[in-house]
């Protein structure tokens, strides 16, 4: 390796770093414009730390199961149950923050499924114009034919209801979403001279897709992603509330909520601070999403 | 009327009979292309035919909807002809680009109008002219891919380091239209179509990007297909030029002869409607026509001359029966009823 | 006008009869037994077998769906397992409330989302547009059974405003069933306190269902108009002196709600999907309370009429919201016809 | 001496962007005489509707004026009241957009728009037969076909030359001072952009109006102004009788873009090097400096001063001021 071209290698590293900084600063200052993404990003990471760290944060991890004491029940929030108790005397703030556990992780599975699925399926009926993309299209209207939540709800009656059947649910008749988004996308890049350019002097279908096309879409790829957490807690928490999702004893938000409806209004805390709880990790996410779209729009 | 200023480079005037016999690289034949669209079928090209010789540049003029654009994206293969063919180097391409054999793909390619589409975003500019070299498998390994890059920016006058790794966000429009440029010729194609390689950008940057193309033409033994509305331009860039209106072609002749004694009332039109800086230019424009009335539907194109509705000097005969071409003089041909 | 009306309504139907085999397969194709769970775990064999034959669940796939397609076509949804009678009964009977529910909400976001969002829109940047953000972002960010309970709390038992539950007061006597529907039956027998009495009961739950919609098209409305100023035809129209009343209130606005309305038209939609939730919780008895017992039950026949119901809903809701912005937007309403 | 009916003087505007306020306009002095019809060339990005727009106040709302006054017949337009101003846009100033298919509400009638425009000017004329008999006259002084027809469709249902003549109209429906016109034929069709022009030159001629015509394309001002202002990166740099600029310009940037126009005849130059500057830390002196083959020294640390060389001919370039 003779010194020009090393020398031309540092140089080129240095430019590289120096434009990787410039890029994230940029990006960065664009999030950063509002200050309600930052507010959203903070929300988010201390919904997704309770989460990871739920075990070692709940005081009363064993209340996650199905013990009971009844001889606690119901009490206020106090020093030794910040959140009070439920009606089988189990801690609330320790179910709640296991709570936090579900939410994300029926989110994140749902969306580590239906993400590449839906993705890919809207990329090929954006660029391959014709039957496929009618088909594909065709198909992902029927799903988008009837609220979210109603479909959600026939298939978990379908299945038994669990925490992993409700992903399920949630998983089949979300990916059309990102079909249509990717599809949108593709369908209008594809005629943008760089696209036809990579045609006439012959790339592969492939190359086009994913190497032409998927990297301009990522942008608001990321921003739906970031938003649909939140939707999908909500639509998730919805189904475990009507009693088709999670059952108890699990911890799932939208379980303890029911749970705590019957002893309305005396012991209003069972079911009011799992609910604030749901609102906290979707506000949390809304407001990174809209953070993550600011940072890729002009 | 003797020529003033400097004679428009790649075009020699004295050698134009020698390059007749020789046998043109692209002849297209009756050559149609209807779009079914929700409002009924729009007459993009009607039966058009015109030859381009080996290292010449052909003009292809005419306003928006004329079919020009259309011509270049079926000769190229992004539309699949109506009817009509196309034979490159005396081979029939009338077939959409898919179908096309990958050695074709190889000898043309295409600079687009708009610099800012032609570029894609995310990726640098060595991944974007280093794309046909890997396609075309010009290359072996990185090494090899770097150096041909290299090469092919200098041939574009972009200083290499400079540009290799940077994004098209951080380049101008018209250094945009040189990394273009770069990798329409990185194959060393011997056709190449230049659909309005200038008219995104500002009169200072068109000049650096024309005088590129045509040292390009030189040094590689290009042929250009050249389309533009801008006349002027044509006039310093074109061997040859054709004058679209409508999907048909109307008139087309040697540039000198073109501009010096236009025959066809849309011609005079046009050139009568070209603004000018000097007043040697107002002079050599046709007096006689002036612009009037506006260009019709392509869905339903007026019967007989397209031209019709706003020739001044329209017949009972041009609403009826489509002029067919006569030659006025050698190579100038002409299809009006006058 | 009508050449886009008929595509669309066509290109529905084409849909729903899509979601008519989607739910109809995923009831009989997912694991478990449905006819032992309805009937429930003790019930002979010989019975069980002899009620799928009567369900014809024994038949080929195919075969089942097209004479269950007959049945449909000729208003029959089916024998329902749980409440023993024909499900399109059921159905009628419970309907009606939801929709009342429905109307009630949609009329409480399409005015409070028209308002929101010309509000944050004339006040673009400043205290009103922060305000109605925030609201937006809590609107989107609750889900409509967390409001309910919420609203639940506070106005019916700390600060008793509104019932707690059901759709109609216990002591008025309910009037005549003519339509099914409270409210118009009420008006219809000329009984007025019962007619308000309802729409008492309506209120909260109403909004609780609309909320999450009103925040996202008041964004929407809000985005559109705050986008569109700076667009050459109101610079334009600045340029030339028009009074700023009307360059807001009329060449900003009507542009700035079209977006707003294909989304509306979802939303509202959309509620027939919340509306399972909040039913529960003000124990509505609409439509939803059943869909969800039935779903408890797996109730084959009763799940897939409930969802097949709420598709021709929501189809219903979509043509008027695309009528409604071809009525607004020229562009599309003359596109397509090759003005 | 006629008049001064508009005066633009040592004008600085930016716009605040993610990476800093861009100093778009950087001292641009422009004057207008009644009756006097002036050109402003320059290329995309060297601000020219960035001083029509800070004229009638219309800038977007990140722009920032930093300095500089524009007195419209003797009085400052910034420190106008809103109803003075509003004066100003009805009656007093017109302006045409480059792009007419922008410039028009999609969603309305070319009619209720047309209607608007009158109304907000003369508020008695509001009975609609006279108001709809003069939409018709409007639309046939700008030779519009079928004015009934256009008056009933919306813009996107009319060609581009179609919808321009419409925006004339519209300046047209009060006895106006002022037509500003930015690039009013740049998107249009070359034969289209011949009757657009025409038209315009002819109601000017017929009204008597001063004119700052805008346009990228040298040619297109050629036969239309008395005087051109030459542009360039947020400065005006030289102002000289439409004849003499053309034929013998002073400034390199000038000489540049005329030799870089390709000639009619045949014929044109090498153009001109480099790119359009960054206006978030633009050159220090000259702006041109970076892209000029004749710069000096002190081109790159001092901006020149505007100077008069043969009396209706100035220049801010340091080759000519014997400092």
């Amino acid at each position: 390796m003779n010194k020009a071209r090393l020398l031309r290698i540092i140089r080129l590293s240095k430019i590289i770093q120096s434009r990787r900084l410039e890029f994230a600063k940029r990006m960065w200052y664009r999030f950063s414009r509002s200050k309600l993404s930052l507010v959203g990003l903070v929300m988010a990471i201390v919904s997704i730390l309770t989460a990871l760290l739920a075990p070692w944060i709940a005081p009363h991890p064993e209340d996650v199961t199905k013990i009971t004491h009844f001889e606690r029940k119901f009490q206020l929030p106090s020093l030794e149950y910040p959140l009070g108790t439920d009606d089988y005397g189990r801690d609330i703030f320790s179910r709640t923050i296991f709570g936090f556990q579900y939410s994300l992780m029926m989110a994140a599975v749902v969306l580590v499924l239906v993400v590449p699925v839906g993705v890919i399926l809207g990329l090929i009926a954006g660029t391959r114009k014709g039957l496929i993309e009618t088909v594909i299209m065709r198909v992902a209207d029927i799903f988008i034919a009837v609220p979210a939540l109603v479909l959600a709800l026939a298939i978990c009656s379908v299945l038994t209801p669990s925490v992993f059947n409700a992903m399920m649910a949630v998983s089949l008749m979300w990916w059309p979403w990102y079909t249509r988004l990717t599809y949108h996308i593709a369908s209008s890049l594809k005629n943008e001279y760089f696209v036809q350019a990579a045609e006439l002097i012959g790339a592969s279908s492939f190359h086009i897709m994913f190497r032409e096309i998927l990297p301009n879409c990522l942008g608001s790829i990321l921003t739906k992603v970031t938003l649909d957490v939140g939707w999908v807690i909500l639509i998730g928490s919805s189904l475990s509330f009507v009693g088709l999702g999670a059952q108890p004893p699990t911890p799932d938000l939208g379980t303890m909520v029911a749970g705590g409806g019957q002893y309305m209004p005396d012991f209003w805390w069972v079911s009011i601070f799992p609910a604030v709880a749901i609102a906290f990790i979707i506000m949390g996410f809304n407001l990174l999403g809209d953070g993550v779209r600011d940072m890729f729009t002009e | 009327m003797r020529e003033t200023t400097a004679s428009p480079v790649g075009f020699t005037t004295k050698s134009d009979d020698k390059m007749a016999e020789k046998e043109s690289i692209l002849v297209v034949k009756n050559l149609t292309k209807h779009f079914k669209t929700s409002f009924g079928t729009v007459h993009a090209v009607d039966n058009i035919e015109f030859d381009v010789r080996f290292g010449e540049t052909f003009g292809l003029v005419g306003e928006s909807g004329s079919g020009k654009t259309t011509t270049g994206y079926m000769i190229m293969g992004v539309y699949t002809p109506t009817s009509g063919r196309i034979v490159f180097k005396g081979q029939d391409i009338s077939v959409h680009v898919v179908k096309r054999p990958k050695s074709i793909k190889k000898d043309m390619s295409i600079v687009f109008q708009d610099p800012a589409s032609s570029l894609n975003p995310s990726k640098t500019i060595k991944e974007i002219v280093g794309l046909p070299l890997k396609v075309h498998g010009l290359v072996k390994d990185n090494v090899e891919l770097n150096k041909g890059v290299e090469e092919l920016l200098e041939a574009v006058e972009l200083p290499p380091e400079r540009f290799m790794d940077t994004l098209p966000g951080d380049l101008g429009g018209g250094e945009k239209q040189a990394v273009a440029i770069a990798r329409a010729i990185a194959t060393h194609p011997s056709f190449v179509v230049l659909d309005e390689p200038t008219s995104a950008l500002d009169v200072s940057v068109q000049a650096k990007v024309i005088k590129t193309l045509m040292k390009l033409q030189q040094e590689l033994k290009l042929s250009y297909l050249f389309i533009t509305h801008d006349l002027s331009l044509m006039r310093n860039v074109a061997s040859r030029v054709a004058i679209m209106y409508l999907g048909k072609i109307y008139e087309y002749a040697p540039a000198h002869l073109f501009f010096h004694n236009p025959v066809h009332p849309y011609t005079k039109m046009l050139l009568s409607s070209v603004p000018v800086l000097t007043d040697e230019e107002e002079t050599s424009k046709p007096r006689d026509v002036k612009s009037t009335g506006e260009v019709s539907s392509a869905i339903n194109p007026p019967p007989g001359c397209r031209f019709h509705p706003r020739c001044p000097f329209a017949t009972t005969i041009c609403k009826v029966k489509e002029p067919e071409f006569v030659m006025i003089e050698p190579e100038h041909y002409v299809a009006c009823h006058l | 006008m009508s050449v886009y009306i008929a595509k669309r309504a066509a290109y529905i139907v084409f849909t729903l009869f899509g979601l008519s085999i989607l739910v109809f397969t995923l009831a009989r194709v997912l694991p478990g037994d449905p006819v032992r769970m309805a009937l429930g775990p003790r019930t002979p064999p010989e019975i069980i077998e002899q009620v799928r034959k009567q369900l014809r669940l024994d038949r080929p796939l195919y075969e089942q769906y097209f004479y269950w397609l007959r049945d449909v076509a000729a208003g029959d949804l089916g024998y329902s397992l749980y409440t023993k009678r024909s499900v399109t009964h059921d159905v009628l009977e419970f309907l009606p409330a939801s929709l009342e529910l429905i109307i009630l909400a949609a009329i409480f976001e399409i005015v409070g989302a028209f308002l929101l969002g010309v509000i944050a829109g004339r006040f673009s940047y400043k205290w009103p547009d922060n305000l109605v953000r925030v609201f937006s972002y809590v609107g989107i960010s609750i889900p409509s059974f967390v409001w309910a309970i919420i609203f639940q709390l506070l106005f019916t038992w700390f600060l008793p405003l509104f019932p707690t539950i059901g759709n109609i007061s216990r002591d008025i006597p309910s009037p005549p069933k003519v339509t099914g529907f409270l409210t118009l039956d009420s008006l219809l027998a000329g009984r007025f306190d019962a007619f308000a009495n309802v729409l008492w009961h309506g209120i909260l739950p109403a909004l609780a269902l609309c909320l999450g919609g009103m925040a996202q098209d008041a964004r929407i409305i809000r985005t559109g108009m705050v986008e569109n100023k700076d667009k050459d035809y109101i610079t334009m129209a600045t340029s030339q002196g028009l009074p700023e009343r009307l360059i807001m209130f009329k060449y900003l606005l009507k542009p700035s709600i079209i977006p707003a309305i294909t989304v509306m038209g979802m939303d509202i939609a959309g509620m027939l999907g919340n509306a399972f939730t909040v039913e529960i919780v003000f124990r509505w008895p609409g439509f939803s309370k059943y869909g969800i017992e039935v779903m408890k039950n797996v109730d084959l026949n009763a799940i897939v009429g409930v969802v097949l119901v709420i598709g021709v809903i929501f189809a219903i809701m979509n043509i008027i919201a695309d009528i409604l912005v071809a009525y607004v937007d020229p562009r599309i309403r003359l596109m397509e016809r090759g003005e | 001496m006629t008049e001064q009916l508009l005066e633009i003087k040592n004008l600085y505007v930016g716009y605040k962007t993610y990476r800093g306020t861009s100093k778009v306009l950087n001292g641009v002095h422009l004057s207008v005489n009644t009756g006097e019809k002036v050109g402003l060339i320059g290329e995309s990005g060297c601000g020219k509707t960035t001083t029509m727009k800070t004229i009638l106040r219309i800038l977007p709302a990140n722009a920032v004026i930093q300095n500089g006054e524009i007195y419209f017949r003797g009085k400052d337009i910034q420190r106008m009241g809103k109803n003075e101003l509003n004066e100003l846009r009805r009656t007093y100033i017109a302006m045409i957009f480059q792009d007419p298919t922008a410039a028009l509400n999609p969603v309305f009638k070319i009619e209720t728009q047309l209607a608007d425009v009158i109304k907000s000017s003369h508020a008695h004329e509001s009975r609609t037969e006279e108001l709809n008999a003069k939409c018709i006259r409007l639309l046939k002084e700008v030779a519009l076909p079928d004015p009934e027809r256009v008056l009933d469709s919306y813009p996107f249902q009319l060609s581009g030359g179609m919808r321009q003549r419409v925006c004339i109209a519209m300046a047209l429906a009060t006895p106006r001072y002022l037509l500003i016109a930015d690039e009013p034929t740049t998107n249009l069709d070359v034969t289209i952009q011949d009757q657009v022009l025409h038209l315009i030159k002819d109601i000017v001629e017929k009204r008597k109006l001063s004119v700052i015509l805008i346009s990228h394309a040298l040619g297109t001002v050629r036969g239309f102004v008395d005087k051109v202002c030459a542009m360039y990166a947020g400065e005006i740099f030289e102002v000289a009788e439409t004849e003499k600029l053309f034929s013998d310009p002073l400034h390199p940037y000038t000489k540049g873009l005329l030799e870089s126009t390709p000639r009619l005849t045949g014929g044109f130059s090498e153009g001109i090097g480099g790119r359009v500057p960054d206006y978030i830390n633009p050159p220090l002196g000259c702006r041109f400096h970076p892209r000029c083959n004749y710069s000096l020294s002190i081109c790159k640390k001092e901006k020149p001063p505007f100077i008069d060389i043969e009396g209706n001919h100035s220049v801010a370039c340091w080759l000519y001021n014997k400092k």
